[in-house]
């Protein structure tokens, strides 16, 4: 089997230049790649395009790129919750591409799967759909999306193996797999980095032909963003 | 006149046995409380989960599970977990049955405003635009009125869309009414204590009214 | 949670039509839904278009509703192995559609993903290439191909739960999946049925939200196409 | 000249380190059997598996663990199982390196034709339309020419074409031969004991012969 393993975060990231186009998953603060983010924040790479469903917030996750100004442009669904990504795109600092999260997850989907373009409904009759093609299908109106084309994807899995397979916990699965088959380079950090052949063949989400390089992240704070409880 | 909990609980009535069903953030959250013992729905959040469950018990909330509005909750027996490409898979392929959705405009022809005020800060859409332009079933729980007094069921949104033509029933504080194919309020039921006549000066789009219209039955 | 459980493939199948189309899910004779089948032959529908990436062989799988003349069309990658179905294609009982693989696994995709059209590579300046639209994305020519409309889906699964919710075991995962996500009703029989909640909501392979019926079928044969064996 | 073994042994050499490879049936699987130690390669089965084992031992087949010639086989530690879909969608983005495949002709401009003989029994095309329309390198694994004694290295094909304009590299009994970007068939490697003169008068299409060919080292 084809060993993925690298060292560290930092080894992990270390070819990534100033002005790429990087994905990384999660959904909210929730399964993203916090260890890779605390290495794009040392290496002080600049002029990002991060694709990522949301853009952080201000002291956690793609937030502290934006604080330090290392991200050019996001293409996010959602970017509430972040006063630093408010200000910065009043005052022409950063640009963002809003998308539909749906469209996001299937362009990604989309690259993965050697699709050069798919038809999503998503959008259609809204300022979504200005520039694009359009074409009516059994009477239903859809917009032609490209796949997407990313330098690096950026994952965090559970559980990973040294070949690169990939098991992903509960909802922080989210666009993981789908920004790992979408990378020219996909890495991904795992909580828990095992030797090939633990996991189950039938259990992997993320089979490792998709990814590059893979490590054992640690410290992971897992912030909560709306914490939410009953009493018993 | 009905409280958010009152919208919640008469919508929580279009509620099927068998039906999956998809909650957006507010009101349509607080239909979940209402729906009655032996009516088995699962409720769909587009971040990956099938089988949402009620809020996990203070201490054993978990970062890794959470809802589409990034609260943290559990999952119940039978639940399933899912990549957001499936998940809106799922949605686009009409497997889900019913979308319930807030809204600041809908128009007669089932137009619907819900993401972006020009001049304010944008968000973003996150997973409204495929809902609404999947779903078979578009249900909105809104107020029939804005802050400073407008109507919100127009003849035509003034606010950027969200999606054309897709929303298929409101239920507000004063009254449920379907939106016809052709076009139109149609007015189904009247809020305890609301008369015809005061929803029809809360609605400034085409109201129709057929017949005798009943009281809702909470 | 949703109860999909019925009581035995006669049940689950009960109201599959003369002329209507089914995808069978399998690959050879590895994961096909056995029970069903069984099912089918006892019901003698016919007129049947079967989508299926094999015909099986003469005497065992779709081989069996051939002989029993109950297809009326096939829909396959490969349908070399059975001589009642060449017997049949050459004399005209039998119409056959031979699609490259990966389109008609992905054609099953685009069904149960909502994609009205995908577009594929394969066949490109082929004789399935004719009739078809073409279009060149990045230099790169792709067939426009439909999704599948089919009325039933059958798939088999190695475990299942009382909401519908799959595990496939190894390589009999094969088209499975994809199926079940495609069929207007989806049909699921499994040789192991337990309760909701005894699946780890992380394994599920197939959501029950895709299948609309499911049984635990007996007497499963499995039998092996090509035995190779080494010796110790 | 190489028998079938001697085909596989040649072809091996071109699997490098770290690559990801689809084998065909016949002369590709055997390919498996030369891989070098030292090499890490991982087969991709395209039914739905990477990291192909060898053959189970008598007794521990399993009829649920099948490769795409419906042949039982065993996983690897770190093998990873998956869906039709994703197996054919790891091949179109071009994950898998490498694909070795039989062939019954191949033109100098690289088309290839290996499904369907007309009058003949038509089997299907299997996956093989997908993998040589989405394979960055191919190499076709053939015998130079057909039981009729007729060139199968062709100005053009003459049977139903498979693909086109996607094989890269040939390896017959013969030789070793590159597939041009712009057409035509350049000479290599000759296989032991075999001269030019012979590997010409087997070549319909146009071969490219520059300097001195050397012999292949198995």
């Amino acid at each position: 089997m084809i060993n993925k393993v690298v060292k560290d975060a930092d080894t992990a990231i270390k070819d990534i230049q100033n002005g790429q186009t990087i994905m990384l998953g999660g959904f909210g603060l929730c399964g993203i790649p916090e260890n890779c983010i605390q290495a794009l924040l040392r290496k002080k790479v600049i002029d990002l395009t991060c694709i990522s469903n949301n853009a952080g917030v201000d002291d956690f996750g793609i937030g502290l790129l934006l604080q330090q100004r290392q991200v050019k442009k996001m293409i996010s669904s959602y970017v509430g919750e972040n006063a630093e990504f408010e200000r910065q795109l009043l005052s022409g600092e950063l640009e963002v591409e809003l998308i539909p999260q749906g469209t996001l997850a299937t362009r990604c989907m989309a690259a993965g799967y050697g699709m050069p373009v798919i038809y999503s409904p998503a959008g259609v009759g809204t300022e979504v759909a200005i520039g694009k093609e359009t074409r009516v299908f059994k009477g239903k109106e859809y917009l032609m999306e490209y796949a997407f084309d990313a330098d690096f994807a950026i994952v965090k899995a559970w559980k990973g193996d040294t070949a690169g397979n990939l098991i992903y916990k509960s909802t922080a699965r989210n666009f993981n797999p789908v920004m790992a088959m979408a990378g020219k380079i996909t890495i991904a950090e795992v909580e828990i980095l095992v030797p090939a052949g633990e996991l189950d063949p039938d259990q992997i989400h993320t089979p490792g032909i998709y990814v590059h390089r893979i490590f054992q992240g640690n410290n992971y704070e897992k912030r909560i963003e709306q914490k939410t409880v009953r009493t018993k | 006149m009905l409280d958010k909990n009152g919208i919640a609980k008469r919508i929580a009535k279009e509620v099927k046995d068998g039906m999956y069903v998809n909650l957006g953030i507010g009101i349509p959250t607080l239909v979940a409380n209402y729906i009655p013992d032996g009516i088995n729905v699962v409720l769909q959040s587009e971040n990956g989960l099938l089988g949402m469950g009620p809020f996990p018990f203070e201490g054993e909330e978990d970062a890794d599970l959470i809802n589409a509005g990034k609260q943290t909750i559990t999952t119940l027996a039978g639940s399933s977990i899912f990549d957001s490409a499936m998940s809106f898979g799922m949605i686009r392929a009409q497997k889900v049955d019913l979308t319930i959705l807030g809204a600041m405009e809908v128009s007669e022809n089932g137009d619907i405003a819900n993401w972006k005020i020009p001049g304010k800060m944008v968000k973003g859409m996150g997973g409204a635009m495929d809902l609404v332009a999947s779903a078979q079933n578009i249900i909105v729980a809104m107020q029939h009125v804005n802050k400073a007094g407008e109507s919100k069921l127009l003849p035509n949104c003034t606010l950027p869309l969200t999606g054309v033509h897709c929303v298929k029933k409101i239920v507000t504080e004063l009254a449920v009414i379907a939106v016809l194919e052709n076009g139109g309020f149609q007015l189904l039921e009247r809020a305890p204590g609301v008369s015809v006549a005061e929803i029809q000066a809360a609605t400034a789009g085409k109201l129709i009214i057929e017949g005798d219209i009943p009281e809702m039955q909470l």
